[in-house]
């Protein structure tokens, strides 16, 4: 399938291996702009692997990341995310010992521009900067609803409260591509059902979204488009519906001894 | 935790109430010494620290100096220049000492001279032998001690007996060690011989097998070795190993012969040693009796005798100082650097008389010691054959 | 070829003694990410031990060598037990300094015992060399290469062949697995440093009699040590083992052919270079760094 | 309150030299100010980054022969010299900090260790350049030109108490200043989680050498001050009980930190000398380790820290 002229980012021929093992065998697919992606396979199937070639965290044995057109094949994980592309992780990752308003600073890095020089010698521009940080932070802090626990320290927040910290963090490095890994494992039904409204209102400000997740329902309810992997290879390819019926999809899942249940 | 706080309490509070006893009856006359009393040099440190100490209980004995006791307030450099400095500024500005005697190694007394300058009080220097202490225009610097040059020269009239063509050099790392080893070339090179390998060895260096590998594929007939006495040790049993042959001549005076022949055993046998002071016939030092009496002290008080050829420098050095305090007339640091200058006494090593030595008008005093050779035969302390016959 | 020789056979020596210092504590680093700097402190006790078994209580050289290594566990044991183990949970660099504090006291208590003056230790062996065509060697040096030789032959076959040992081994593979499968974390931890201590002191015990006894001695042993632990890669059995001859012999080359006075250089030079190229050490098979 | 505090203990350390009369016990204020300032230096790196560096009494000592080499064998204005103590180093650590790009925890320590121990061997056996283990004598004290007025020689102790107090303060604030800025929140991600701090665009590499290079740089400086101070530099500088006295600072303080490694500082320069006068020089340091050891045992998080959580405690 020709990838859109546009495509917010494309996957062409991508392939890793691991010493004999291939963890990802020549995979080509393309997310198009202002869309909701899910890429879903059952475990190993190598749906982390693609974040990390993506993401710049692992090189590729062959083929080419591109991002809006500009080739990012092998760029170091911190430029990839100086183009707008920011990953979350699928262990819970934020930075425990700072507080929720700390983490959230921490993530608006690249809205910052002083350097050594400004530190010692331009004071003013500092302290005026500093400001407009803490207020976008705090911005992005409402907006994931961690409103009351800003002063909190990370490692103290329940488990659901991390994932939402962890998806603020992400969202302060202002995203215009956003990869999710699993954003709802090992939630409850009510607090999945809030990421879901949440990935939603992500969308709505024009961020892309494009994640891994096991939960299926999740996945139907607000993906445009679903990829699916299998031993490292696209099996499917299409909206929610159209890739729920198609045999190889189910065969892969029962396979693998899981169900497709939505 | 509290059991902690308070035994701590306790020892804090004993060791105050301990210190005043040291404070004696009177108003005794201080001096202070600073000495390498920890770490690798310590040995050496503490020996001439029990120097003093006889010194020191000679003086009061006799009634003491200006009819005060003389009080030694001792400080140990860590043998660490860094340390060496802020001894010597604790001894003049706490203390008030009117004169100093350190401070062993040259780098340590590098460091402790600018304290001197700056508040002016004189130190008589008794072990280090870097030429630069003495070059610097340092006016509050005396040394009774011979630098590398001197002791060189001392060797001068030996060398025909000797009858070096070659010789190779393996020196400690240090300014003492280098300044050795350029010194006792220079010499070699003036009276024709030749100089071959030379090697150095780290000051805590313990295995010395590729140093002398690497000397014994030379064709030298003498190795001059400086470092201290453990080093020396070392040296003499691996080149046994090795089948080194060579005459082996050791300078610096610290080597200590008696410790080499109860450590290194046969491989001490048949190597010259320069000394400063020669404890196995006292007699023949300069003035045999006072060295025989400080040598029967030395053993009365239980010190190893191998202690001997660095202690004497305790004595001499504090007899130094105090013949100044007297001299002067009072313990004033500017006037004992005065009476320094008109210090004539014999001390175990010899006469002690400061010649100016450094840039003009801002000199400092250089004694010449009296240098000699002994050699180890028979598992003894022997003159060389050569210098018995002179 | 002569000289040449001769250097070989003294960086062999040399080298069989660092591989010995280093096996202690690249085994503490390994299993119990412990980075010890006393451990040279042992290797001191170590030599002093047999002194004074000799001395105090004249007892043979062949018999004051296994007291000492006892004496060195002991206290090793002793150490694991009340220092390090209130310590588990803490930053590594916490319990560093802890081990600097007991160095900077081990240290002193044996100025304080002792005193500074450096103590040779007789031997049964005779001083005169072995000649072995161009190149010669005494006696001790033979009995201390063989026994060290067969030390790290043991601790080998201790490690690989016995079932502490596969424990150890299982320990060092994943410490939350081990203990899931009935591994007593805290029993290995005092063992294993133990273990550290005595060899450590084994290596004090064979190269007192060799060189020199002084309280500062130990800190010449943990720095050939270190050396060595990062030449065969932290944690690494068989690297430290040979890690020790190629430091032994590239310093004794570097001093022989280069110059005496960066002699000690070589192995500063050789870890900078290792870490560089290969972080893991010289000798480990190359991994997927996860 | 704080703000109460902090004036009153400045105005203590700025009179200092007016009620301290003892130049002894000035001079261990001295010697705390400057290992304040290498203190600070270390907790940059070992606080705030994470990383542990053994070998920081290389920057102390190459900071301390740049400005010893440039003012005794050049002549040149000890300002130049201070300002080459700093660069060079900062220099080093930015080779440092490139080469140790992938080294993390313990082999970065090793890296710095094995560097500190190349530089102190060729500082001992450079002759030419270093005058080996003899030391460069003679290094001219600073003085203080003020155009139109006499040159101010900073010679005595109480002139060069300022010098360094005005360096520790300068230190302290610029320290303050860096952490509280996106810099500073760089470095500290990069110790919580590096792996996330690079997902959201931190440049990792970047942010470390230049923690490295100004942690190296203020040691230099510190080395700098030192060698005027005792106008005297040897190979010993390069000790490694240099760095670990800089290492107890910062830890038993308090690493990450800011007032934490010049509390410790502070107490670890004048602890030995306290007990310098209290007990025979055969039991200092042995005080000195099992003291060392207790502080770690009933506050392994550090002086300032532990003192912190109690205040607010009650």
């Amino acid at each position: 399938m020709a990838a859109p002229v546009t495509a917010m980012l494309e996957v062409r021929e991508v392939a890793v291996r691991f010493g004999g093992v291939s963890a990802l065998g020549g995979v080509s697919f393309a997310v198009a702009p202002g869309t909701v992606t899910s890429l879903i396979g059952p475990n190993g199937a190598g749906k982390t692997t693609a974040f990390n070639v993506i993401t710049g965290f692992q090189r590729p044995s062959a083929g080419r990341v591109s991002h809006e057109g500009v080739a990012i094949t092998g760029w170091r994980p911190h430029r990839i995310a100086e183009r707008g592309v920011v990953r979350t992780f699928q262990k819970t990752s934020v930075f425990p010992g700072l507080t929720v308003m700390d983490n959230v600073l921490t993530g608006l890095h690249l809205r910052g521009r002083v350097g050594v020089a400004a530190v010692l010698l331009a004071r003013r521009r500092v302290r005026d900067e500093e400001q407009r940080l803490r207020q976008e932070a705090e911005r992005v802090i409402e907006f994931v609803g961690l409103g009351r626990r800003r002063d909190e320290l990370a490692s103290v927040l329940s488990y659901g409260d991390q994932r939402l910290l962890e998806l603020a963090v992400a969202l302060g490095a202002q995203p215009r591509l956003l990869l999710l890994d699993e954003p709802a494992s090992g939630m409850t039904a009510s607090e999945k059902l809030a990421v879901a409204a949440l990935i939603q209102r992500i969308r709505q400000q024009g961020v892309t979204v494009f994640l891994v997740e096991h939960d299926m329902r999740l996945v139907m309810q607000i993906s445009d488009c679903v990829l699916v992997l299998n031993y490292g290879r696209l099996i499917a390819n299409g909206s929610a519906d159209e890739v729920q019926r198609n045999p190889d999809v189910i065969r892969a899942y029962l396979g693998a001894g899981a169900r497709v249940d939505a | 935790m509290n059991r902690v706080i308070t035994s701590m309490a306790l020892l804090v509070l004993g060791l105050v109430t301990a210190l005043p006893a040291l404070a004696q009856t009177g108003e005794p006359i201080k001096i202070g010494v600073i000495q390498p009393l920890s770490g690798p040099v310590a040995a050496s440190g503490n020996y001439v620290r029990m120097g003093t100490e006889i010194a020191r209980d000679w003086i009061n004995a006799r009634g003491g100096v200006l009819g005060r006791q003389v009080q030694l307030l001792i400080e140990d450099n860590k043998s660490d220049p860094k340390e060496a400095a802020t001894a010597a500024e604790k001894l003049i500005v706490r203390d008030k000492v009117p004169v100093i005697m350190g401070a062993w190694g040259s780098s340590m007394t590098l460091a402790a001279m600018p304290k001197l300058e700056e508040y002016g009080v004189p130190m008589v220097v008794e072990t280090s032998s870097a030429a630069s202490i003495t070059k610097r225009g340092n006016p509050w610097v005396f040394r009774i001690s011979p630098p590398s040059e001197m002791e060189a020269l001392g060797l001068e009239k030996y060398l025909k007996d000797f009858g070096i063509k070659q010789a190779d050099f393996l020196a400690v790392n240090t300014d003492w060690g280098r300044g050795a080893a350029t010194a006792f070339g220079d010499l070699l090179k003036r009276s024709g011989a030749a100089v071959g390998a030379t090697e150095f060895m780290d000051q805590a260096a313990t295995d010395m097998n590729a140093q002398i590998t690497k000397i014994k594929a030379g064709t030298s007939d003498t190795l001059f070795l400086t470092t201290g006495v453990e080093q020396i040790t070392l040296v003499l049993k691996q080149a046994q190993e090795q089948r080194l042959a060579r005459k082996v001549i050791t300078t610096g005076g610290s080597s200590s012969p008696s410790q080499l022949i109860k450590q290194a055993g046969p491989a001490a046998e048949g190597t010259y040693h320069i000394l400063f002071f020669t404890p196995w016939f006292p007699e023949a030092m300069p003035d045999g009796k006072l060295a025989k009496t400080f040598v029967d002290e030395w053993n009365k008080r239980g010190h190893p005798f191998e202690g001997l050829t660095e202690g004497f420098r305790g004595h001499d050095g504090i007899m130094t100082a105090a013949d100044a305090i007297k001299l002067a007339g009072k313990p004033d640091p500017k006037a004992v650097r005065d009476a320094l200058w008109k210090v004539n006494i014999m001390g175990v090593n010899g006469p002690i008389r400061f010649e100016k030595d450094g840039p003009a008008g801002k000199e400092s005093g250089q004694s010449k010691p009296s240098i000699f050779i002994v050699q180890i035969r028979d598992g003894k302390i022997a003159l060389p054959t050569f210098a018995a016959k002179k | 070829m002569e000289q040449l020789l001769q250097h070989l056979l003294n960086g062999l020596l040399l080298g069989a003694t660092y591989s010995l210092l280093g096996i202690g504590l690249t085994l503490v680093f390994g299993l119990m990410n412990v980075v010890n700097f006393a451990h040279g402190e042992f290797y001191t006790l170590g030599a002093y031990a047999v002194f004074a078994a000799l001395v105090g209580a004249s007892v043979s050289f062949f018999v004051a060598i296994p007291l000492a290594i006892a004496v060195g566990a002991a206290l090793g044991a002793l150490c694991e037990r009340v220092l390090l183990r209130p310590l588990r949970d803490e930053s590594i660099d916490t319990v560093m300094l802890v081990m600097i504090g007991l160095w900077i006291a081990m240290q002193n208590a044996e100025l304080l015992g002792w005193g500074g003056v450096a103590k040779s230790v007789g031997t049964p062996f005779s001083t005169q060399p072995v000649v072995l065509g161009h190149v010669s060697v005494s006696p001790l040096r033979i009995f201390v290469f063989v026994v060290s030789a067969a030390f790290i032959v043991g601790a080998h076959l201790l490690l690989a062949r016995t079932k502490l040992g596969r424990a150890m081994r299982a320990t060092f593979q994943d410490r939350e697995t081990a203990a899931l499968m009935g591994v007593s974390i805290e029993r290995i931890h005092t063992i294993t440093f133990a273990f550290g201590a005595g060899l450590a002191a084994a290596a004090g015990a064979l190269l007192g009699p060799v060189f020199l006894l002084y309280p500062s001695m130990g800190d010449l042993a943990s720095l050939k040590a270190f050396s060595v632990v990062i030449l065969g890669g932290l944690g690494n059995f068989a690297g430290a083992a040979l890690g020790g001859i190629v430091l032994g012999v590239a310093e004794e080359l570097g001093a022989g052919y280069v110059s005496s006075g960066y002699r000690d250089a070589v192995g500063f030079v050789i870890i900078v270079a290792v870490l560089l190229l290969r972080p893991s050490g010289l000798f480990a098979r190359a991994e997927r760094v996860g | 309150m704080r703000r109460l505090g902090l004036g009153a203990l400045l105005a203590v350390c700025a009179t200092a030299p007016l009620w301290v009369w003892n130049p002894y016990h000035l001079h261990t204020l001295i010697m705390a100010g400057i290992f304040a300032v290498l203190a600070l230096s270390l907790n940059l790196l070992l606080g705030y980054t994470g990383q542990l560096s053994l070998g920081h009494a290389a920057f102390f000592g190459i900071g301390a022969y740049a400005t010893g080499l440039l003012t005794v064998k050049l002549e040149w204005s000890p300002w130049i010299g201070l300002l080459a103590a700093t660069a060079l180093p900062a220099l080093a650590g930015w080779v440092i900090g490139r080469l140790a790009l992938k080294l993390r925890g313990a082999y970065f320590v090793l890296l710095t260790i094995s560097f500190a121990g190349v530089i102190s061997l060729v500082s001992v056996n450079w002759m030419d350049l270093t005058n080996g283990p003899l030391g460069l004598p003679g290094v001219p004290p600073v003085e203080l030109a003020v155009p139109g007025l006499p040159a101010l020689s900073l010679r005595t102790k109480g002139a060069y108490y300022y010098l360094v107090l005005a360096t520790v303060v300068a230190s302290y604030l610029f320290c303050l200043a860096l952490i509280r800025s996106r810099i500073g929140r760089a470095l500290v991600a990069l110790r919580e989680n590096e792996t996330l701090a690079v997902s959201v665009g931190i440049d990792g590499t970047h942010y470390l050498v230049l923690a490295a290079v100004i942690s190296a740089g203020m040691a230099g400086l510190g080395g700098g001050l030192y060698a005027h101070y005792t106008r005297f530099v040897s190979p010993e500088v390069f000790l490694f009980s240099y760095t670990v006295t800089m290492v107890i600072m910062v830890v038993a303080g308090g690493k990450g930190t800011l007032t934490g490694p010049i509390v410790g500082a502070v107490i670890f320069t004048v602890l030995p000398e306290a007990l310098r006068e209290l007990t025979s020089w055969q039991w200092q340091m042995l005080l000195y380790g099992i003291l060392l050891i207790a502080v770690l045992f009933f506050m392994p998080r550090g002086i300032v820290p532990t003192l912190e959580a109690r205040w607010r405690r009650p």
